[in-house]
């Protein structure tokens, strides 16, 4: 194989199609509220980790449905629970819980 | 008290003005230029936000006009105002002597074809939100075959420049949440999505049907316009868009795209008002005489506006501009039109 | 696929394109790398086609290339521009047809800027008065050299000695068309066929009997970017927005490409080989590419030019599987000869393009 | 608010890309560059249109404003009729004209590009001239091109081109008396100038990393940092 000095380049496109619908059918079950999430980053905006790190339940969310759930644990990696977000989401979702849920579907191989 | 009033339109404005200024007393005479009354309303299956059956709310509309002289395949020949009334040719070769007119002459569809970077028209598993509604209410489209993705676009020839059409038609946010739970019952396995940029759902229950469609149906809601439609050698389209709130373009398979074609200025209206010479506004809906309290005013004095005729409205809105324009219409025909002596004081003062 | 569809959208772009006395412009790119093509369409529009195209040596480069590198401001390219287009006037012509997109997208968007903002049209005429000596003039009609070619596609047709068709099986060849960047997704009205179903190279392979395939990255553009190939650093954008083409219509199993911007069939066709040399992929059938021709190629071979005449030996992507197909004749060992018969010997084999 | 952004406006091209930006994103979803970079032009946008002088001279001086390929694909999409594309091309002037572009490893790269395709233009007449495309610094250019290098006079003979010669034609020598009327408009529109400040700021460049501007030249050509890419 030759070597040009360059070649080709990792796409940023998230595919749609990559969604795994099972595992987040699983995730649905346990916590249904995952679905009810409107983006409004309330719960980034309060985040304590997300002030030190990049922590984000709106990204992870966003990252599962959008095929990329390795983000989205990364994304909590730093979460401790303190459950801030849960007393500023407009939709009363509970966050912790579905923190809590996100690893546990997530995390199992 | 039997004044003659001519109201152009056969839609729901037309339909509910018809009624309301019958019941008042008055010799009403509607024409529309379809074979059957209802406008967009006789296409459509069911409404947002509970789901009414269009039929219903139609039969409903149509059993007030009882007593209206409906002329239906009719349109305007002629027009001119004397020196109160207007006299009216119809197509049918009847004249009309008319103390009061009113437009109601509704929107058109946008032409979902001149959003060409969708392929409506082009792609075969593109279709609109108008075909969708047909499908609902006759059984079958066959570029419907059970499909297991459907992406529903907003904003489609709304809030748009390059289509011309800057303006917000509305009723697309709910009507895509509404088609896109109806679609999810009629296909329960299908994954369903919805490309928008902001999701207008101002009405009374419309957050409510939003929070159904995903809590319920599972639709996915993506903040991003679809930029940009294509085919797979499959027939399957794939589609393109940002999604802004995680800043990243995507890309998605589907089976069936729904456009959601927004509403336009009704190119029979605009024939209408130009026999009138009546004034349109920049986005091609009829002004109004002055401002947001002039309510049904037309500028002419006698000449009246409901319904989407001035720009793009929900059913209920419409139907309370129908009410509203009867209200403001028997005010003029009774402290206005009938004061021979005074009339043009008057009509400066009032109108 | 609907095709009545396009017909309707192809209706409401059609742009005047006059009939003869045409200034003619080149292409830095096509010219360093497709001199044939430049050639071949001089010869097609002068010799078989009749038409006066006057070719002054006084032309020079428009700038685009320099301009879309961010090298030189835009008020000298405008500058440049209007040289070229000075010495259209002063040569009698009045309709100019450029060889090259950049070229052509950048005067649609110079004649417009201009149109907006007289003062700067003023500036402009200044600036080539006080640099050139020359008299500001502006162009009645401006054309790419494929509109030209799109517009006589019939007479070129019926002069042609065979069509694009497998001899083989009797079946229309599959051809995928690419369409310059800056043809008309800035200007659609410029563009024949519009910006996103452009009509200019689909007429061609139509009236010369191949069949258009149309594939998900179809508007996608090859790549080039200017700076982003330029500098070797920023090339694995340009690979990879072309490899992205590639992988969408590899499914079509398309037997050519027909490109006409000056750059595309470079990319189209030596992005294929670095695929190839060093990943293994290729896309064509059994090891081979898929030949990615301009349009002036394309009409010489239906019109009977011999391959090697029209360059096609400068491609990477071995054209013969295509000549096979098409039933052209030609000389393998003709292939790389100078003129007049001279060996200039023969590019090296590559490891995996065949 | 605005000193920069004023500037910005100044440009013609500013003038006809910016109307409203309603953050939509379809320029992102189909931008070549948004894809292999990480870049979103949708926000370039944003920044600008939010006047904020702040954000805008970190963008001057960031690789982001470099990553895109002008391809104008973004115009077609645009529906406030914004072209992203001409944003950045007067965000980059501008970023030339402060000298801000040699703070960025890809804004950088103006040294190169400037110096070569301004020579090749004053010199010859043409953007690109074969005699200096090599396949050394090209590979991708093929075996062919291997091949055409080395016999670059009789190819062209072959393919009906007049390389270096008189009169019309592919690659002619183009008379020195418009080479003269092209280094006028050079020198009264500001491109001659331009040239010589981007020279001087790449040489200071390389004098500041301890380099001589060959080993500056050979940095600015080949590297290309992951931080540009997607993981």
């Amino acid at each position: 194989m030759v070597d040009f000095g360059f070649g080709l380049v990792p796409s940023s496109r998230m595919n749609l199609d990559l969604f795994d619908k099972e595992k987040y059918e699983e995730l649905a079950e346990i916590e249904p509220d995952v679905r009810i999430c409107m983006a409004c980053g309330s719960c980034t905006a309060v985040c304590t980790a997300g002030k030190y790190t990049r922590t984000s339940l709106r990204e992870a969310i966003e990252d599962i449905k959008n095929a990329k759930p390795e983000k989205a644990l990364e994304m909590l990696r730093a979460c401790q629970l303190c459950g801030k977000c849960s007393m500023v989401c407009p939709r009363g979702i509970n966050t912790r819980h579905l923190i809590l849920s996100i690893t546990k579907v997530y995390s199992a191989k | 008290m039997k004044n003659n009033i001519l109201i152009i339109g056969g839609g729901p404005a037309g339909l509910e003005a018809s009624a309301q200024l019958q019941r008042m007393g008055y010799n009403v005479i509607l024409i529309e230029k379809d074979s059957v009354l209802g406008g967009h309303l006789a296409k459509w299956d069911r409404l947002f936000p509970d789901g009414v059956p269009a039929d219903e709310v139609l039969s409903g509309l149509i059993h007030g006009t009882e007593g209206v002289k409906l002329f239906t395949e009719t349109e305007i020949r002629a027009i001119n105002r004397l020196e109160k009334s207007y006299n009216v040719r119809l197509t049918n070769g009847i004249t009309v002597l008319s103390d009061a007119v009113l437009i109601a002459s509704g929107f058109d569809l946008f032409n979902a074809v001149k959003k060409e970077e969708y392929g409506y028209g082009i792609y075969d598993r593109v279709i609109t939100n108008a075909d969708l509604e047909a499908y609902f209410k006759n059984g079958s489209d066959k570029r419907i075959d059970h499909p297991k993705r459907i992406g529903f676009v907003h904003c489609v020839g709304s809030r748009d420049e390059k289509s011309g059409c800057r303006s917000c038609s509305k009723v697309c946010c709910a009507t895509a949440v509404k088609q896109a739970i109806e679609v999810k019952e009629s296909f329960p396995d299908a994954e369903v999505f919805c490309f928008y940029m902001d999701l207008r759902l101002f009405g009374r229950h419309y957050e409510d049907l939003y929070l159904k469609a995903q809590k319920e149906y599972g639709v996915r809601f993506i903040r991003g316009r679809v930029a940009e439609v294509s085919e797979n050698i499959d027939g399957s389209l794939v589609i393109k868009a940002e999604d802004t709130v995680a800043s990243k373009p995507l890309k998605a398979t589907m089976d069936l795209l729904v456009l959601m074609s927004g509403m336009r200025p009704s190119v029979s209206g605009k024939a209408v008002g130009d026999l009138l010479e009546m004034t349109v506004e920049e986005d091609g809906y009829f002004a109004v005489r002055s401002g947001i309290a002039a309510g049904q005013r037309s500028p002419l004095p006698g000449l009246f506006l409901a319904g989407a005729a001035t720009g793009p409205k929900t059913l209920p809105e419409t139907l309370a501009d129908a009410r509203a324009a009867a209200v403001e219409i028997d005010r003029y025909l009774t402290e206005i039109f009938p004061d021979a002596r005074n009339y043009k004081q008057l009509v400066r003062e009032r109108w | 696929m609907i095709y009545e569809g396009k017909q309707k959208i192809w209706s409401e772009y059609q742009k005047e394109i006059p009939d003869d006395h045409y200034f003619y412009v080149r292409s830095c790119i096509r010219q360093s790398f497709f001199p044939a093509s430049e050639a071949t369409f001089l010869d097609i529009t002068r010799n078989k086609l009749g038409k006066d195209i006057f070719e002054t040596e006084h032309h020079t480069t428009c700038g685009g290339i320099a301009y879309h590198s961010d090298t030189i401001p835009q008020e000298t390219v405008m500058t440049i521009i209007a040289r070229q287009f000075a010495l259209m006037a002063k040569n009698g012509y009045e309709n100019y047809v450029c060889s090259c997109i950049t070229s052509f997208g950048l005067y649609c968007e110079t004649m417009e800027t201009w149109r907006e903002f007289p003062e700067l049209e003023a500036k402009i005429r200044e600036n080539l008065w006080k640099s050139c000596k020359l008299e500001f003039a502006k162009p009645k009609f401006l054309i790419h050299a494929s509109d030209l070619i799109y517009k006589y596609r019939k007479l070129i047709a019926a002069q042609a000695v065979r069509k694009l068709v497998n001899v083989h099986t009797g079946e229309p060849l599959k051809v995928v068309e690419h369409i310059g960047c800056h043809y008309s997704k800035m200007f659609p009205s410029k563009g024949v066929g519009g910006a996103e179903y452009p009509y200019v190279l689909v007429g061609m392979i139509e009236a010369w009997g191949g069949e258009i395939v149309d594939y998900p990255e179809r508007r996608h553009c090859c790549g080039f970017g200017f700076r982003q190939y330029f500098i070797k650093g920023n090339r694995g954008y340009s690979l990879s927005n072309t490899h992205k083409k590639f992988e969408s219509m590899e499914p079509f199993k398309p037997d050519l490409i027909i490109t006409n911007c000056p750059g595309c069939p470079y990319f189209l066709d030596r992005w294929q080989y670095v695929i190839a040399e060093s990943t293994g992929k290729t896309y064509g059938q059994d090891g081979h590419g898929i030949p990615a021709l301009t349009y002036e190629e394309v009409a010489g071979l239906v019109m009977g030019y011999d391959p090697w005449d029209l360059g096609l030996q400068t491609h990477q992507v071995g054209v013969e599987p295509l000549l096979d197909k098409m039933g052209v004749e030609y000389d393998p060992a003709k292939k790389y000869l100078g003129k007049n018969g001279k060996d200039i010997g023969a590019p090296a084999p590559c490891s995996c393009l065949k | 608010m605005g000193k920069l952004y004023d500037l910005l406006m100044k440009d013609y091209r500013l003038k006809e890309g910016l109307n409203a930006c309603i953050n939509c994103g379809t320029c992102t979803a189909i931008c070549p560059a948004a894809e292999f970079y990480r870049y979103d032009p949708r926000r370039i946008v944003d920044i600008v249109q939010s006047k904020d002088d702040e954000e805008i001279e970190k963008l001057l001086k960031s690789d982001t404003i470099w990553y895109c390929g002008e391809c104008m694909s973004c115009v077609t999409r645009c529906p406030r009729k914004n072209a992203a594309g001409l944003i950045i091309m007067s965000l980059r002037n501008l970023s030339i004209e402060l000298g801000y572009f040699i703070e960025s490893e890809k804004g950088r790269q103006q040294y190169l590009l400037t110096k070569d395709l301004c020579s090749n233009i004053l010199d010859y007449g043409y953007c690109v001239y074969p005699r200096r495309f090599d396949y050394a610094g090209h590979p991708e250019a093929g075996r062919v091109w291997e091949w055409e290098e080395k016999h670059l006079d009789d190819v062209f003979e072959r393919l009906g081109g007049n390389l270096d010669g008189k009169g019309p034609g592919a690659m002619r020598r183009i008379p020195q008396e418009d080479l003269e009327q092209i280094r006028n408009i050079f020198d009264i529109t500001g491109a001659t100038e331009r040239m010589e400040n981007v020279r001087k700021a790449g040489e200071k460049k390389a004098a500041e990393l301890g380099m001589t501007v060959e080993e500056f030249s050979e940095m600015v050509y080949k590297q290309s940092d992951p931080k540009h890419l997607n993981h």
